[in-house]
């Protein structure tokens, strides 16, 4: 057996993996020795760790992609670009979070749960092999579980509960279907399986494929198996509902994408059509759904649904195209710092459940309704922004693997989505003015607090949703110099 | 570089005026006025040092102020920019119009630093769309112009405002998808595999599948056609206009409206020249069908701001029918077809100094009555002559009167396009007939009779605006006051703003020389990229 | 009998037990006993991987250590399926998965 | 190509099956929830025989004792949490039973029609001698990864348990500077004590 | 001295539009620039007739003749002449005629204005320039025309004088495009060389346009309406102008219609036909002014008929002795108008004694209208009727020069009768002596401009309009049409004098109203089409919008409806499917009366609703819908390879 040295050697490749870990240990211990109000060294340590594992992850991005411990860990630019963007996603949300968390007397464990929580999640995107994708979909489901009812209110008892018997159930049939698919070669390397796949038994085949993709699409929040998003998002607070719909999704869009790109590509079936139909009524479900929501929240949830489905174009054509791998780390990345964005938005007013009462709450602060903006027409796809980039990509993509009236089916969806998103902005930017304060307020007079600008969660969650704006647009315009770093291999 | 700052320079003010909430509203115009002016002086300089050329005519080549940088290099889209004789008047009209709007706005609106910001905003998404050379560069900025139009007609609108602006957004924003679609077909079939027009242009894509490039051309027209707007989707128009504050109408119909039409001669046509031949005739169909059904309903319409919102539809008609006959290569010679071009493309520059002086004259009723319906008004030429006179002006310019850029526009598309579709235009050229009987018909309403306007006594007016249904006039003529006390002459600033305009307009209508020799070279570059 | 027989009585048992397990899952109202719906699917992803092992490929150990990972997948989930039912118990005082429908639409 | 496996091992493949499954069954038609704990081990138990049979000493040697091991710690829950642990109060708990047996019967059918229609492809496989070092091999080896992330897997479920399952942590012991002098206890015992 | 063929145009349309800037500002210098300026005209008309120059601006490109080119040859140096010089006399006329508080600068502005359009018009070389002479000519003319806008009717006969000429204008463009199909140029004289179909276009197009501009058949009720305007407007615009520009034209191109074979008849039935028709309109009037307008289509009509037989020197003579005459008659109709305070034929009884000057100008104006020799019209129109070759086209014409004689009479009949006694009309009763000196110079002309005709000048017109060889009238025909015109005019004299019943029944005629040629041209249809395609655009592609929307909710209907099949039961789901899809088509027409976006979100409201319903809340329902969920993917999987 050479497994022992080969993987040894190369375990530096795992480096910025092993920097998480060691976060999540170290956060641990220091967590056991620190005083309940001093738990911000644990998030500064938390937050170091992240950083290093992204400078580690952004060290080794151009380097040519390999594939280490024999063949189940796959380093490569889907890879590196999970790593990055979600150990800056844990980075970002752990501070998302701080003003809830700040003195609680599970501190501590929130971002622990919440490294591991991204540690699974890029351990999905990595894994070549069905079976760590089972592991890294253990260790992507179980922190989150805790992390979802972590205020052990009614609501996030409920939403714990049904994502975790949803995460069970469906972990369950993924496994059925990696017995399948077990059953039909006898291996779990992605490499092995794409080699005696394509001789395999359709009906086998279609079980094990299946399975499999139910999967990733639980943790993507795809259709059929998304019932738990929206539930979940709206019983969870929105920092935690925020990491919820965007790291997970993150590695499992990317394992996704993996499995079609490798072991199904040659599969005797239709798999690409199959992510195809999941991407379209994913999309359409989501923003049909969204359409009559007045909470905040399960109005972002139901977005998120949809934004599953455009994400799910690239993967549909990820064998057939060449532009699909860029179109993927666009819109992941795009998406990642967009969807932030707009929870941030619902973090920083978290009186505020509905459309109205957020509208009133802000109203007052342009600033936060300008970034707002920015962010929700971002999830639109409004240029400059760069989940623009990441449409335009993935429509793209997905034209040139043949799947054109998905794209179609795309652009219908993504005027049907503007409803709500416009929805949720209108009010706030021409509704609440009220004549007189106006006045006052286009004077270069003091503002006056008035009640409702109080209730304003200013700092970290303001300051995070004016980051995700600028870099939503950052990454949008400046698409062309981070590709080309990414994609230098 | 120049032109870059030219792009830039208004959202940069833009910016500026946003982050400091602190300086009064007079100064946050007065400022919006002073980057429209000196990005409007810029374009001044540019067009003085702009030189078509000998051979180089722009379009494939001897683009000037050129930049090129690399924005998504997978997809080989780039920030591209460039001046030729087809964006050059176009970036100026932007400048003039933006500034008039600007002068306009003196009289400080609701929120001026946010409504100055937004104008600033949609004047580098305007300046951005005409200078793009680069599809997905072109796209950006286009959709950016519908959402900054979007937040001017919902935020400072009136009447049903939010939904006109929601109408307004679902449409153009289908349509702009249509034109990505479209887009993205362009790339795929292009053999570079990428979105640079002048690329594209040079080496124009799917010109062996029919099947395809007819598509990928569907497409676009419906995304430019919804934009432009061509009959049948031009219904979002009225009611966008009606509800808008008379800058936001201004710059909607001379800059906005000119996006979709500059769309056809940048892209549709050099991009696809097989496609735009073999369906020209659809184009000069739509064209001539926009051209008499937005005349006639114009004619039709109680309300001033509906009317002229109509005639839009009407003149925009007049340049796809000149693009059109510009496609149609087996009936018509060069001569003729570059005719029709140069007619199109003067029409968008003319339309625009028209109908935004239109627009802005009919905000000033709004202002004064808070109604645009005609039987609301009357016999304004007593108490407000110079309005008068300028409206007059306006409307004659319209209607394509000879001395006013709208002649050399129409007779120009007219003239050409006769030998490429004879009965289309001869059917086209009633559509002046019309606009001439609806002008002078609304000047007769409005100006001439007994001195009629709105009632002050009718507060519910005041807060909902007209609308169609409520200008039957029924209620109307039973409060209607005798006295024109109310109806105060155009002020200083209204003037300022319009009759620059309409002396641009005359200028434009007796020296064309001086935008035809910028626009000839590239329409004849066009046409024969387009003959192919 | 062939090899190949025996396989399909085994597998048609892991068939069996997954089919069993889905209406376990689906029909049982407290928690606990959907869990114990899950665990029958997962038994029945044991026999099948053991019977992948010992009839298609004995030579490999991908189905042996499928095995390892479908017991500790069980277990994790077990835990997991504990902790929530305390948590959800705590805060409710309910184990009854239909009377947690607050959250809906 | 005949089966390697004797007659006897067979049949008890063949009986261990049914009880396997019969198990299952009865995990949900019994009244009492602590029967149905017994009725679900039984079923693990026989598919540990099966495992057994197939040559898989180490394999069901484990699962036996871990499900015997987790079916006891379920009796317990089911003693402490669950509304009718002994049966006592006969009640339905069960909802939407008829599609839930369709879908039950319908998978079945299913993968049963699968099953027995696919051609499998048993030509003769090479056995190692040892099946369990064979695995340790593996583990220790090709499929380490998987083992360590199930590790670490491991560890966020211990984290994730207690943060979800106990409502006092180390500040109700401690004191919120973590500077009490004797733990806070509701239970004496435990460390620092 | 192509500087003076640009200052003949620029001189009067720069101070026009100056005075237009000044506005009321410039009414005290106003009067006197117009003169000064029309006077500037005369000079410069002469010196660019005598020296024939070119002038040209670069206007259009890409093709020859786009660029604005005046050249003056014969035919124009004539009209050049003859249009300066009745707009000073005009000018004159009106600086006595307006009130004193008029807006002057106003008016003298869009006169002078007027007056380049039509001294570029009759000059113009090529398509861009006659069209932007020709159309601002219209233009202007609906500014003077509805000078006075204050007054009821009076715009609205501006806009319709407009659109009238304008509907005829049309057919200029067209004729532009023709030609820049047939020959690839737009210069004027080019076009004659055009063959084919587009000469066709071309000549129709140019016929309509002159027509419509001519009030010919069948766009001659412009020409009533336009009577609203003030007097020198219409002395201006009838006589040697506006009306005038389509016969110009028509002469001007000539061999284009001739080249054509159906053009030039056409023309010369048409000029016949009004000639005719709009004589008898005239006979009918008992308006002096709508009467002199009727007559004006009517002389004008020889024109056309002119140009259409080709009597290019015929036509050319009528045009400059209508021109006088009819200008001098409006002149005398606008002085009675002022003094008398009416333009009704009875109330000016004796109008001709009173105002001895004035009224023997007038006598003669309307003899030479009469065609009674030895006066000018009656040796125009013999030299155009020589031309004519047909026998019905030429019995037309007799007719027509008979009934010219009829209306005339009729004027004459009633200025000279004896005054009646001063009735109560408001009036300045005062004609001042300048009106009077303009009126007798235009008499003069209207008497001796018959020379035109002679043999012996005709000759010299011929040559200096380049023609050659047109048929003079014969000694029997001119003494056929004089003791014709003379025979017509004593008998209406005299039976207006003895029956004035007669006069009373015409002017109960149909002709009296213009023979309805005003509902031929009304804009009624124009309107109701208008409200049927805006009603249309409201309702029917609006409403697409909904319906679009509205069957998107059906749709989504169904398919929530389907959703719920799969968990009850297909078959009543399918059913209820069906008859919600029969409910909800007559709902679709509900839907249509409402708003678009409304629909739209309506619609969305209820698929997202549908959308929503899945997510009961309830585990296990998630539970059974991913399974079936993934079974139908599975299914999907498995049948789509």
């Amino acid at each position: 057996m050479t497994g022992m040295s080969g993987g040894g050697e190369r375990v530096l490749a795992l480096l910025p993996e092993l920097l998480l870990l060691l976060g999540a240990v170290g956060g641990l211990l220091l967590g056991l020795w620190t005083p309940q109000h001093r738990q911000w060294r644990v998030r500064l340590l938390v937050t170091a760790a992240c950083l290093a594992s992204v400078i580690a992850a952004a060290v080794a991005l151009p380097e040519p992609a390999e594939r280490v411990f024999e063949a189940t860990w796959v380093v490569d630019t889907t890879t590196g670009v999970v790593r990055i963007v979600v150990a800056l996603g844990v980075a970002v949300l752990v501070w998302l979070a701080s003003p809830s968390l700040a003195g609680h007397p599970r501190e501590t464990e929130a971002y622990v749960l919440m490294l591991l929580g991204g540690l699974g999640s890029i351990a999905l995107a990595a894994s070549g092999d069905l079976l760590l994708l089972v592991a890294g979909y253990l260790l992507a489901s179980v922190p989150l579980y805790a992390l979802a009812g972590f205020a052990k209110d009614s609501a996030g008892v409920e939403a714990t509960m049904k994502y975790y018997l949803m995460g069970a159930f469906v972990g369950v049939l993924m496994l059925v279907g990696v017995a399948a698919l077990v059953l039909a070669t006898g291996t779990t390397g992605y490499l092995d399986l794409a080699a005696l796949l394509p001789d395999a038994s359709p009906a086998l085949l279609a079980v094990g494929i299946l399975g499999v993709l139910a999967g990733v699409a639980f943790k993507a929040g795809a259709v059929p198996v998304h019932f738990w998003v929206p539930d979940v998002t709206a019983g969870t607070t929105p920092p935690m509902a925020a990491y919820l719909t965007t790291i997970p999704k993150i590695g499992a869009v990317a394992a996704a994408f993996r499995l079609l790109a490798e072991p199904f590509a040659d599969v005797p079936l239709d798999v690409p059509l199959l992510v195809a139909v999941i991407a379209a009524v994913s999309m359409t479900l989501g923003n049909l759904a969204a359409f009559n929501q007045t909470e905040v929240l399960r109005l972002l949830a139901y977005s998120t649904v949809s934004q599953v489905g455009y994400l799910f174009m690239a993967v549909a054509v990820a064998a057939r195209t060449d532009l699909a791998v860029p179109a993927l780390a666009i819109y992941l990345a795009g998406y990642a710092v967009t969807n932030i964005g707009a929870f941030a938005a619902v973090a920083a007013t978290p009186a505020a459940r509905t459309i109205t009462d957020w509208a009133t709450a802000v109203g007052r602060h342009r600033w936060i309704v300008v970034s707002l903006v920015v962010c929700l027409l971002g999830l639109v796809g409004t240029p400059p922004t760069a989940v623009f980039v990441g449409k335009l990509a993935v429509f793209t993509a997905a034209w040139d693997g043949a799947l054109a009236w998905l794209v179609v089916v795309a652009a219908v969806n993504t005027v049907a989505s503007l409803f709500y998103y416009l929805r949720w902005v209108a009010p706030a930017f021409a509704g609440v003015p009220a004549a007189p304060s106006m006045r006052e307020w286009a004077g270069s007079g003091p503002r006056t607090a008035a009640g409702t600008a109080q209730r304003t969660r200013r700092g970290v969650p303001t300051g995070l949703l004016h980051g995700a704006a600028v870099m939503s647009l950052l990454l949008g315009l400046g698409a062309g110099w981070w590709l080309a770093f990414a994609l230098s291999t | 570089m120049l032109l870059t700052v030219v792009i830039f320079l208004p959202l940069l003010a833009a910016a500026v005026l946003l982050a400091a909430p602190r300086i009064p509203g007079r100064v946050a115009i007065g400022v919006w006025v002073a980057a429209s002016a000196v990005d409007l002086a810029l374009v001044g300089w540019m067009w003085l040092r702009f030189e078509p050329g000998q051979g180089a005519s722009g379009v494939v080549d001897g683009l000037a102020y050129e930049a090129h940088l690399q924005w998504i290099p997978t997809v080989n889209a780039g920030y591209h920019v460039g001046v030729d004789g087809l964006s050059l008047p176009l970036l100026a009209l932007t400048g003039v119009l933006f500034l008039a709007c600007a002068v306009y706005s003196l009289r400080e609106p609701d929120r001026p630093h946010t409504y100055a910001a937004l104008f600033l905003f949609l004047q580098t998404a305007c300046m951005g769309t005409f200078a793009s050379l680069d599809l997905i560069l072109f796209f950006v900025f286009f959709d950016l112009s519908i959402v900054g139009m979007y937040f001017v007609i919902a935020g400072w609108g009136h009447g049903n405002a939010r939904r006109s602006a929601l109408k307004f957004f679902l449409y153009t924003f289908i349509g702009s998808l249509a034109l990505l679609v479209g887009f993205i077909g362009l790339f795929l079939g292009s053999e570079e595999r990428t979105f640079d027009m002048v690329a594209l242009a040079a080496n124009p894509p799917l010109a062996d599948s029919p099947v395809a490039g007819g598509l990928v051309l569907l497409a676009i027209f419906l995304g430019l056609a919804v934009k432009t707007p061509l009959f049948p989707f031009h219904t979002w128009l009225p009611d966008a206009h009606t509800d808008a504050p008379a800058a936001g109408s201004a710059i909607l119909a001379g800059i906005l409206l000119k996006l979709g039409t500059y769309g056809f001669v940048r892209i549709a046509m050099p991009i696809l020249p097989e496609a735009w031949q073999r369906w020209a005739m659809v184009a000069v169909v739509v064209g001539v069908i926009s051209v008499l059904w937005g005349a006639f309903v114009a004619l039709a319409q109680t309300d001033v701001k509906r009317m002229i919102a109509y005639t839009s539809v009407n003149h925009m008609g007049y340049v796809l029918l000149g693009l059109g006959a510009a496609g149609l290569v087996a009936s018509a010679d060069e001569g003729a077809r570059t005719v029709a071009t140069v007619g199109a493309m003067y029409q968008m520059v003319s339309h625009g100094l028209l109908t935004g002086a239109l627009f802005l004259l009919s905000g000033v009723l709004w202002s004064r009555g808070h109604s645009y319906a005609f039987d609301r008004w009357g016999g304004l030429a007593r108490p407000a002559p110079v309005f008068a006179a300028c409206f007059a002006v306006a409307a004659f310019g319209s209607l394509g009167l000879p001395g006013f850029s709208g002649f050399i526009a129409e007779f120009q598309v007219f003239t050409g396009a006769l030998q490429a579709a004879p009965l289309a235009t001869v059917v086209a050229v009633v559509g002046i007939l019309v606009t001439a009987g609806l002008f002078l018909l609304a000047l007769q309403r409005l100006f001439t009779g007994d001195p009629v306007v709105p009632s002050e006594a009718d507060p519910d007016e005041l807060a909902e605006g007209p609308g169609p249904e409520r200008a039957d006039g029924t209620t109307a003529t039973a409060v209607r006051p005798r006295t024109a006390t109310r109806m105060q002459d155009l002020r200083s600033r209204e003037a300022a703003a319009v009759v620059p305009l309409l002396v641009l307009a005359v200028i434009l209508g007796l020296v064309p020389r001086v935008l035809l020799d910028v626009l000839e070279p590239a329409a004849m570059a066009v046409v024969e990229l387009v003959g192919r | 009998m062939t090899a190949e027989l025996v396989l399909q009585i085994v597998l048609t048992v892991a068939a069996g037990l997954i089919g069993v397990g889905l209406f376990g899952a689906l029909s049982q109202q407290t928690i606990v006993m959907v869990m114990m719906g899950l665990e029958l699917v997962l038994n029945g992803v044991l026999l099948a991987g053991g019977a992948a092992w010992y009839f298609l490929a004995p030579e490999l150990p991908d189905a042996q250590v499928l095995v390892v990972v479908a017991l500790v997948v069980m277990a994790v989930e077990m835990a997991m399926g504990f902790a929530v039912t305390v948590a959800f118990y705590r805060a409710r005082q309910l184990d009854m998965i239909d009377m947690a429908s607050d959250l809906r639409g | 190509m005949l089966s390697d496996l004797s007659g006897w091992a067979i049949t008890a493949v063949a009986i261990l099956g049914v009880l396997s499954v019969a198990a299952g069954v009865a995990v949900f038609v019994v009244d009492s929830m602590a029967r149905a704990t017994f009725a679900l081990l039984a079923s693990f138990l026989a598919v540990a025989g099966i495992l057994l049979a197939l040559d898989l000493v180490y394999l069901a040697v484990v699962t036996a004792l871990m499900m015997t091991i987790e079916m006891a710690i379920m009796a317990v829950f089911m003693i402490m949490f669950m509304m009718n642990p002994a049966g006592l109060m006969p009640m339905t708990m069960v909802h939407n039973a008829k599609g839930s047996a369709a879908v039950g019967a319908g998978v079945f059918v299913l993968l049963a029609v699968g099953i027995w229609t696919i051609d499998w492809p048993t030509m003769n496989p090479v056995r190692p001698d040892d099946s369990t070092r064979q695995l340790g091999e593996a583990i220790m080896g090709s499929h380490m990864l998987v083992m360590l992330v199930i590790g670490i897997g491991l560890f966020a479920t211990i984290l994730a348990g207690t943060v979800l399952a106990t409502a006092r942590g180390r500040y109700d012991r401690l004191g919120p500077g973590l500077d009490a002098e004797h733990p806070d206890d509701p239970v004496p015992g435990g460390l620092r004590r | 001295m192509s500087a003076v063929l640009g200052a003949l145009v620029l001189l009067p349309a720069l101070s026009g539009a100056a005075l237009l800037v000044a506005g009321r500002g410039a009414d005290r210098v106003a009067g006197p620039l117009a003169v000064a300026v029309a006077a500037a005209g005369v000079v410069v008309a002469a010196l660019v007739a005598g020296t024939r120059p070119l002038l040209s601006v670069p206007f259009l490109g890409i093709v020859e003749g786009g660029d604005l080119r005046l050249v003056v040859d014969g035919l124009s140096a004539v009209l050049v002449v003859l249009v300066a010089g009745i707009a000073l006399l005009v000018t004159v006329f009106a600086v006595v005629d307006l009130p004193a508080d008029a807006a002057r600068g106003r008016f003298f502005g869009y006169l002078l204005l007027f007056v380049a359009a039509m001294l570029a018009t009759v000059t113009a070389a090529t398509l861009p320039t006659l069209l932007l002479a020709w159309e601002v000519m219209g233009a202007t003319s609906y500014a003077l025309i509805g000078y006075h806008w204050d007054e009821p009717g009076k715009p609205a006969a501006g806009t319709r004088a407009f659109v009238t000429t304008r509907a005829g204008d049309l057919g200029l463009y067209v004729a532009a495009g023709a030609a820049l199909a047939a020959t690839g140029s737009l210069v004027l004289t080019d076009l004659e060389s055009a063959d084919g179909g587009w000469a066709d276009v071309a000549a129709a197009g140019v016929l309509v346009a002159a027509l419509g501009k001519s009030a010919q058949l069948p766009f001659s009720a412009w020409l009533s309406a336009a009577m609203q305007g003030p007097s020198p407007v219409s002395a201006l615009l009838h006589s040697a102008t506006m009306v005038a520009a389509g016969g110009y034209l028509l002469i001007r191109m000539q061999p284009l219609l001739a080249s054509t074979g159906w053009a030039a008849t056409a023309a010369a039935w048409a000029g016949a036909l009004t000639a005719m028709v709009l004589g008898a309109v005239a006979v009918a009037q008992t308006d002096l002014k709508q009467l002199l307008a009727a007559s004006t289509a009517a002389q004008i009509g020889f024109v056309v008929l002119a140009a259409g037989v080709g009597a290019t020197a015929g036509g050319t003579a009528q045009l400059v002795a209508h021109a006088a005459v009819k200008a001098g008659l409006f002149v005398a109709a606008g002085a009675w108008l002022t003094a008398l305070g009416t333009k009704n034929l009875t109330d000016l009884r004796g109008a001709a004694r009173r105002y001895r000057g004035i009224g023997a100008a007038a006598t003669v104006a309307a003899l030479a209208l009469a065609g009674v020799p030895p006066l000018s019209l009656w040796a125009t129109k013999d030299k155009v009727l020589a031309g004519v070759d047909g026998t019905a086209l030429h019995v037309v014409g007799l007719a027509a020069a008979a009934v010219s004689a009829v209306y005339a009479g009729r004027i004459l009949a009633v200025v000279l009768a004896r005054p009646a006694g001063d009735e109560e009309e408001p009036g300045t009763r005062r004609v001042p002596a300048l009106t009077t000196v303009v009126a007798g110079v235009l008499a003069v002309f209207a008497a001796g401009l018959g020379v035109l005709a002679l043999p012996a000048v005709a000759e010299r017109l011929e040559a200096v309009l380049d023609v050659e060889g047109e048929p003079s009238p014969g000694l029997g025909e001119l003494l056929l049409s004089g003791a014709l015109a003379l025979v017509a005019l004593g008998l209406t004299v005299a039976v207006v004098r003895a029956r004035p019943a007669v006069m009373e029944q015409l002017s109960r005629s149909p002709l009296a109203s213009w023979a309805g040629l005003g509902r031929l041209l009304s804009p009624r249809p124009a309107m109701a089409l208008a409200r049927a395609l805006a009603t249309v655009d409201d309702r029917v592609i609006d409403r697409a919008v909904v319906g679009v929307a509205v069957g998107a909710r059906r749709l989504a209907g169904m398919a929530s409806r389907a959703d719920d099949g799969v968990l009850d039961g297909a078959v009543s789901g399918v059913a209820a499917a069906t008859r919600r899809t029969a409910a909800g088509s007559a709902r679709i027409d509900t839907g249509v009366v409402d708003g678009a976006v409304r629909g739209m979100a309506r619609a969305f409201r209820h698929a997202g609703g549908a959308a929503r319903r899945p997510q009961t809340g309830l585990l296990h329902q998630y539970y059974a819908q991913a399974v079936v969920g993934l079974g139908l993917l599975l299914v999907l999987l498995l049948v789509v390879r």
